[in-house]
C-alpha cells in the first residue's frame, strides 16, 4: 500500500512570538523582520481600508486578506523583480510588496481594467478569479523561463499563489503534475485559510494534508505554519531557491485562517462559529511577530504610531487617487481586445460612441430644459 | 398560492417542492447547503431535506457536472448550482460530451434528468467574470434545454418543469433582477417550449428574455408614449426555440427587435432573426434589429452600463425599425 | 516533508506462472482460475477479430486490450450484477465478462448506438471516450448508490477504469478528491499501461506511482502486478470488499503493458522500441497464467483445443449477427435526443425523411435509366 | 514555391517556417513530438527544433491551455494542438476566461499569442466525439479569431498569419480533406480578416468554409450544368467575420445559400443570414437558406453522410431559393 508520512507542520515562533526550535542565522539582523512587521502592518491597514471603502458605497466586492498576511508578503519579499508573481485575490500585501501601488489594487476592486495595467506590474500576472486556473498559467510561465533559459545562469523562478479550496479543481492536479515531469520553477504555496466560503477544510478534501497532494505529482512538499513569518522565510526561500538551482517545483501548505468574511459579500456568521473565530485571532500573525520583536526590545509603542501614521498618509494618497480616476473612456472599452482592432469592432466603437454623443446632449437638453421650467 | 415573493425566493420554493414532490431529486454546488447559496436560492434546504439530499461540493465544476451525469444515469434527478455562470465552463465537457448525449448514444437505456442551475448576467456591480452571458454556447448543443426565466412566476414554474423534465436543462437565472420585484406564485409548472407574450400590440415586436425584460418592457412603455403599440415576447425558453410564436407576432407587425445581454455576433439573436428571414420574409417591413452586449468582453463594473442594452437603445432601434 | 513510502507492487506468480510468495486460499478451488483463463483466451480471440475486420474494412477504428486482459476481467468478474460498470474502451474482457454480448461491442466499434443500448448493459455506462470523464461519472454513481443506500445492508460498488494518460486529467484528481472526502463506494483501477498513445509513462508524471494520486486524496492505494490474476484478485476484491462495508474508496494501479498500437489508427514502431516490446511479451497474463495451469496439471493442449473452438463459434456468430445488423433509420437520429422531441426537431426529421425518399426515388430512376442505357 | 502538398503537409510545412522564422514559437500538445501528431501535422519538427520547443504534453487539454496563457503572457508564442475539436472543452475556460481577455484586463500590458490548432468536422468514419463542429461556440467569444482553412494553400497561407498574430487564434483544420488534395504552396501569409470568393457568378451567392467547400464547389458545378451560375465564398475566417465580401456578392445575386456542418441552430449560418438581413434586406430576392447539420449530436459513422450535407441539398436548396 502506498502511505503517506506524516510530518510535522514547520514552526519557529509560537502564538505568543516565542521561539519553538532555534532560529536561524538570519533572524539576527533585525532588518528583515521589522521589515517583515512594518510591511504587514501596513497591508492589513489597507485592507481594512478597502473593506471599509466597499461598506460606504465606494467600491466593489472586495476579499479581504485579513490573517493571511504573512504568507502572501513572504512569498512576495523573497522573489526577484524579474521573477513573475501569479497571485491570487487575498495577495493584498504581495501586491504591495512587489511595487504595485495600493491605488492600482483598489481601483481593480472598483471595476475598472486599468487596475492590473500600470507598468509597476512589470510581467506579473493580474488577480486571477476563476480558482485555481493561474496554477496552469504559472506551468506556462516557468515552462517560458525554461524555455528561454541559458544553461549555467540560475533560473527566473515563477510562484502561484491559491487557496485551500483550489486545491480541489483538476487545474491544481494538472498543473502540479506537469510542474513534476517537467521539473518547472515553479513554487505553489496554498494559502490554507481552513475555508472555501462556506465549505471547511474537512469537507473539501479527505486528504489529511493538502500538502501531499504535490507527493502525487512527485514534488517535494511542505506543510508550514502560515502565521510565522520566521518559518515561512525558512520554507518559500528554499522552495525559491531549489527552482533558482533548476532543480524544479515545490508545494507549501501554509496554514493560515481567514478571520475576515469570504469577502464583503458575505456574511460569515451564517456558517461559522464564533468560538474557532476568537481562536484563531490567537494566533494571528502580526501580533505574533510584535511579541516577538518586543521581547527582543526591537519594537515598541512609538515605532508602531509612527509606523500607522506612515502608512495611513499612504493609504489616504492611494485612495484619494483611486477616487479621482476618471472613468475609463468609450473607446477604452473596444481598444483593447485586439491589437488590430477588426473592422466591425470599430464599428460598434463608433456606434457607441454617437450613441454616448446623442445620450450627452439628451442630458443637456434635459437639463436646459429642467431649468426653463423652474 | 404563496407570499408575495422575490424571483430568487421562487427559485428556493420551486426547489422546496421538487424535493418534496420526487425523492430522488437532490441539490448539490458550492456553498449550497449551510450557507444556503451566496444568493440563499437554496437557504433552508440543508435542514430540511439533509446532507444526502443538500451536498456541498468541493470547489470543482468539472466534478459538479461529472457526478450529476453519474447520478442522472442512475436515476437520480440532480439539481446543480454553477455558483456564477462565468464558471461553468469546466462543466462543458460534461455537458456536451457526456449530459447532451447519454440518452442517445445509449438510444434511451441511460438517461440524463439533470438541472444546472447558474445565477447570470451583468448590472450588479460584480467582479470580473461574475457577469457574462454565455446562453448562446449551450443553445447551439443538440440534446440541452435553455431555459431562463424573468419574473418570479415563471422562475417557480419553470425551473419546476425544468426538474420535472427527464432530459438535461440549463436554467439560467438573471441575478439582477433575482430581488427586483416580488409576486403571488402559483404552484403551477410552465411550459419549456413555448414563448410568453407578455404585452400584445401591433406595430412592432419586441423579443427579449431575461433581466433584458425590464428594459424592453420600458423601451414598450416609452414607445407607446409617443403612439406606437408595441407586443412584448419573452422567450423563456431558449432551446427548443419556439419561433412559432415570435413568427405569428412579426407576421401581425411587420417589424422586430431583439434585445439581449449577450455579446451581438453568434449569438441567440442572430438565430432569431434568421428563423424570422426563414418564415416571414415577405411579412417583414424592416431588417430585423438587435439590441445586444457588444463584442467585447463584458467590461468591469464601472462601464457595465455602457455595454448592456438601455432602454433609450431600444427605443432608438424601434423608431428605426418603424421609418425603415 | 510531506513523503510517499513505496512499497512493493502486489504480485502472486512470476512471468512464468511461478508463485513468488504463497497463494490465497482461493485458489485452491480450481474454478475460479480456470474461469479466469478461459474468460481471457476468449477475449483475446474475440480483441483479434475485432482487429482483423478493422483491418479488412468491416468495422472503424479499433483499440485493442492485448495484453491487459486480466485487469479488465478480473474487476468485473468480482462485482455483482447490481454493482455498476464504468468501462474504457480497452474494457473488451470485462464487458463480455457482464454479459455484453460481443455483437454489441462490435455494432459500437462499427459506428452505431444501439453498441450501447441492449438491456444487457443493465446499468453500465457505455464506453468513454473523452478521457477520464468516466471518473467524474463513477463518483456520481457512488453518490447515487449512497443516496439510495438503506443503512445497514451492503453497499452496492461502482468501478471505473481508465488508464496511466487519464491520471494526468484534472478529471480524475477531482474524483478521487471527492470519493476521500465523501467516502465513496467506489473503485479506480488504473490499467497502466505504460503507454497514451506515443507518450511514455515516465513523460506522463513525475509522480514515482500513479497509486499515490489516491493518497492525495486521503484514499487507500495498492500497485499490483496487472499480468497476475491471482494478484488482481486479491488486491481488486479487497478493495470492492472495502466499498461494500461502507467504508469507502480504493485506488489501484495495475501494472501492464499495452502490446498493440494504440489503435488500429496508430503505428506503435514510430515511437516505441521493439526489445522493449518484445520483454513484455514475456510478462504477459495469459501464458502466465496457462504457465500455472499447466504445473498444476489443470490444463492441457487438449482442453486449449477445445476452448479455442468454442470460443470461435461465439465470436463467428457475433461477427455475423455486426455483420447482418441492418443500418439505424434516419428516424434513429432524432428519436433518442429527448423524451419529449421537441417540434423543431420534429420538424427536421420529416424534412430528413423526405430527403431520404426524394434520394431513394433519385437512385431509382437512375438505376431504371442506367439499365435502358444497356 | 514547394513541391504540391496536402493540407495537413502545407500545417506542417507553416509550422516549420514559422518556426524557423521566429525562435519564440514553440509547439505543445499530446503526441505531437516523436509520433509527430495523430495526424502527422507536427512530424519531423521535434528532430529539428529539439524538445524545448516541440513539448508533448501530458493528458491534460485544460493544462495545454493553461500553459499556452501562462508562455503567452511572458511572449513565447505557443501553438498548441488540441488532438481532436471534440477535446477541446476542457480547454475552454482558459481560452475564454483568460486567452481571450488577457489584453484587455491588463489593458494591453499583457497580450496571449497563441494559436490553438485543432482538426475538426466529420466524414472520416471516426469514433465518437471525433467529428464535431463547434466553430460557433468559440466565434461567439470576443477577444478570439476563429479561422478555417479549405485549401492547402489557405492552410498555410492562414496558420503563417495565425502564428503572426498577436492575440489568440482558433485554428480549425478540416481533417476530411487533410488529404484530399495537393497545392504548391506559395510562402506567403494570407490575411485573416477576409472571405475568399473562389467562383465569380451572378445567380446566386452559395458561403461555405471548411471541408463542406468540396460539396458546395461541387454543387456551383451541377448549377452550372443546369444554367445558374453560383458564386462560391469561402470565408475562411469565421470571427472576426467579413461581411462585407459576403454583402456585395448577395446585393449582386440576390440570393444566398450557407453551407456548414455543424449543427443549424445558433450556429455560424445564423449570423451570416443575420447580417445580410441586416446589410442588404431590399437586395435580398429570397431569404437565405442554411444547409446544415442537423439539430442532433453527430450520428455514429455508419449515418454520419445522413447527417453532413450533401451535394444535392445544396442544389436543392439553391434551386428552391431561385424559384423563390
Ligand atoms: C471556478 C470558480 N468557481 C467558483 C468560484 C467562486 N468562488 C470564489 S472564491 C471561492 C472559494 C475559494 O476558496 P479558497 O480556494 O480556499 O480560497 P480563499 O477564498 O479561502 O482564500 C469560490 C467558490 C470561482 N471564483 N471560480
Ligand atoms: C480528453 C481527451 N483527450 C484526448 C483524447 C485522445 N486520446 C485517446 S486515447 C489517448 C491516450 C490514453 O492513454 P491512457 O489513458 O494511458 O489509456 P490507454 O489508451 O493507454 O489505455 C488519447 C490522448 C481523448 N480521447 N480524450
Ligand atoms: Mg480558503
Ligand atoms: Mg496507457
Amino acid at each position: 500500500m502506498i502511505t503517506d508520512d506524516q510530518s510535522a507542520v514547520v514552526q519557529f515562533l509560537d502564538a505568543e512570538g516565542g521561539a519553538v526550535q532555534n532560529l536561524p542565522e538570519w533572524v539576527n539582523d533585525q532588518t528583515t523582520l521589522i521589515d517583515y512587521y512594518q510591511a504587514m502592518v501596513t497591508a492589513r491597514l489597507s485592507d481594512q481600508k478597502a473593506v471599509a471603502l466597499q461598506r460606504t458605497g465606494k467600491m466593489g466586492t472586495y476579499p479581504s486578506c485579513l490573517g493571511q498576511e504573512a504568507i502572501s508578503l513572504v512569498c512576495a519579499a523573497l522573489l526577484r523583480q524579474d521573477d513573475v508573481l501569479i497571485p491570487y485575490y487575498r495577495d493584498l500585501p504581495g501586491l504591495l510588496r512587489r511595487g504595485i501601488p495600493l491605488s492600482d489594487v483598489l481601483l481593480y476592486w472598483g471595476g475598472d481594467e486599468r487596475g492590473s495595467a500600470s507598468n509597476a506590474w512589470g510581467q506579473d500576472l493580474p488577480n486571477c478569479v476563476p480558482i485555481a486556473t493561474q496554477a496552469g498559467h504559472a506551468a506556462g510561465v516557468a515552462t517560458a523561463i525554461r524555455i528561454r533559459h541559458d544553461a549555467g545562469d540560475p533560473m527566473r523562478v515563477a510562484l502561484c499563489a491559491l487557496g485551500d479550496g483550489a486545491t480541489s479543481k483538476g487545474d491544481f492536479a494538472e498543473a502540479l503534475n506537469l510542474a513534476g515531469a517537467w521539473q518547472l520553477p515553479v513554487v505553489y504555496i496554498i494559502n490554507n485559510n481552513q475555508w472555501a466560503i462556506s465549505v471547511p477544510r474537512a469537507i473539501q478534501s479527505g486528504a489529511p494534508t493538502l500538502a501531499q497532494k504535490g507527493v502525487a505529482a512527485g514534488l517535494p512538499s511542505f506543510q508550514v505554519d502560515g502565521n510565522d513569518v520566521i518559518a515561512l522565510h525558512e520554507v518559500i526561500s528554499a522552495a525559491i531557491d531549489r527552482a533558482r538551482q533548476g532543480k524544479g517545483a515545490t508545494v507549501i501548505e501554509a496554514i493560515s485562517y481567514r478571520l475576515s468574511d469570504h469577502t464583503t459579500a458575505d456574511d460569515a456568521s451564517r456558517y461559522r462559529n464564533s468560538d474557532e473565530l476568537q481562536e484563531a485571532w490567537q494566533k494571528e500573525p502580526i501580533k505574533r511577530l510584535r511579541h516577538f520583536l518586543h521581547q527582543r526590545g526591537l519594537w515598541d509603542e512609538n515605532k508602531e504610531q509612527v509606523l500607522k501614521e506612515q502608512a495611513e498618509r499612504m493609504i489616504k494618497k492611494a485612495v484619494q487617487t483611486y477616487l479621482n480616476t476618471p472613468l475609463p473612456t468609450i473607446a477604452d472599452l473596444f481598444d483593447y481586445h485586439y491589437a488590430n482592432t477588426p473592422d466591425q469592432l470599430e464599428e460598434q466603437k463608433r456606434d457607441a460612441l454617437n450613441r454616448e454623443e446623442l445620450r450627452q446632449k439628451m442630458q443637456h437638453n434635459e437639463a436646459v430644459g429642467g431649468h426653463q421650467h423652474d | 398560492m404563496t407570499d408575495k415573493l422575490t424571483m430568487v425566493e421562487a427559485v428556493n420554493l420551486a426547489l422546496d417542492h421538487a424535493m418534496a414532490n420526487d425523492p430522488d431529486v437532490v441539490l448539490l454546488g458550492e456553498d449550497i447547503g449551510v450557507n444556503g447559496g451566496v444568493f440563499r436560492a437554496t437557504a433552508g434546504l440543508r435542514d430540511k431535506y439533509g446532507l444526502k439530499r443538500v451536498m456541498d461540493t468541493p470547489l470543482a465544476e468539472t466534478l459538479i457536472a461529472g457526478i450529476s451525469v453519474g447520478m442522472a444515469t442512475q436515476g437520480i434527478k440532480p439539481v446543480a448550482e454553477i455558483q456564477f455562470m462565468g464558471f461553468i465552463f469546466p462543466a462543458m465537457e460534461q455537458l456536451i460530451c457526456h449530459a447532451a448525449r447519454m440518452r442517445n448514444r445509449t438510444r434511451g437505456r441511460l438517461t440524463c434528468p439533470l438541472v444546472v442551475r447558474a445565477p447570470y448576467g451583468g448590472g450588479i456591480h460584480a467582479p470580473e467574470h461574475h457577469s457574462e452571458s454565455t446562453e448562446a454556447l449551450f443553445a447551439h448543443i443538440p440534446g440541452l434545454r435553455v431555459v431562463i426565466p424573468s419574473s418570479p412566476v415563471r422562475a417557480y414554474g419553470l425551473l419546476r418543469a425544468a426538474i420535472n423534465e427527464p432530459d438535461p436543462v440549463i436554467f439560467l437565472e438573471p441575478k439582477r433582477i433575482y430581488r427586483a420585484s416580488k409576486q403571488v406564485i402559483k404552484t403551477d409548472t410552465l411550459p419549456l417550449d413555448t414563448c410568453f407574450t407578455l404585452k400584445t400590440g401591433h406595430d412592432i415586436t419586441l423579443v427579449s428574455w431575461g433581466a433584458s425584460l425590464r428594459e424592453t418592457l420600458a423601451a414598450a412603455k416609452v414607445l407607446a408614449s409617443h403612439g406606437i403599440s408595441a407586443e412584448v415576447i419573452d422567450v423563456a425558453t431558449i432551446k427548443p426555440l419556439d419561433m412559432a410564436t415570435i413568427v405569428t407576432s412579426v407576421k401581425k407587425t411587420g417589424r422586430c427587435v431583439i434585445v439581449h445581454e449577450a455579446c451581438r455576433s453568434f449569438g441567440v439573436g442572430a438565430e432569431i432573426a434568421t428563423g424570422l428571414m426563414e418564415r416571414a420574409f415577405t411579412e417583414l417591413r424592416a431588417p430585423v434589429v438587435r439590441v445586444a452586449g457588444f463584442d467585447t468582453t463584458m467590461p468591469y463594473y464601472r462601464m457595465e452600463d455602457h455595454y448592456l442594452p438601455q432602454v433609450d437603445d431600444i427605443v432608438r432601434a424601434s423608431i428605426k425599425s418603424l421609418a425603415w
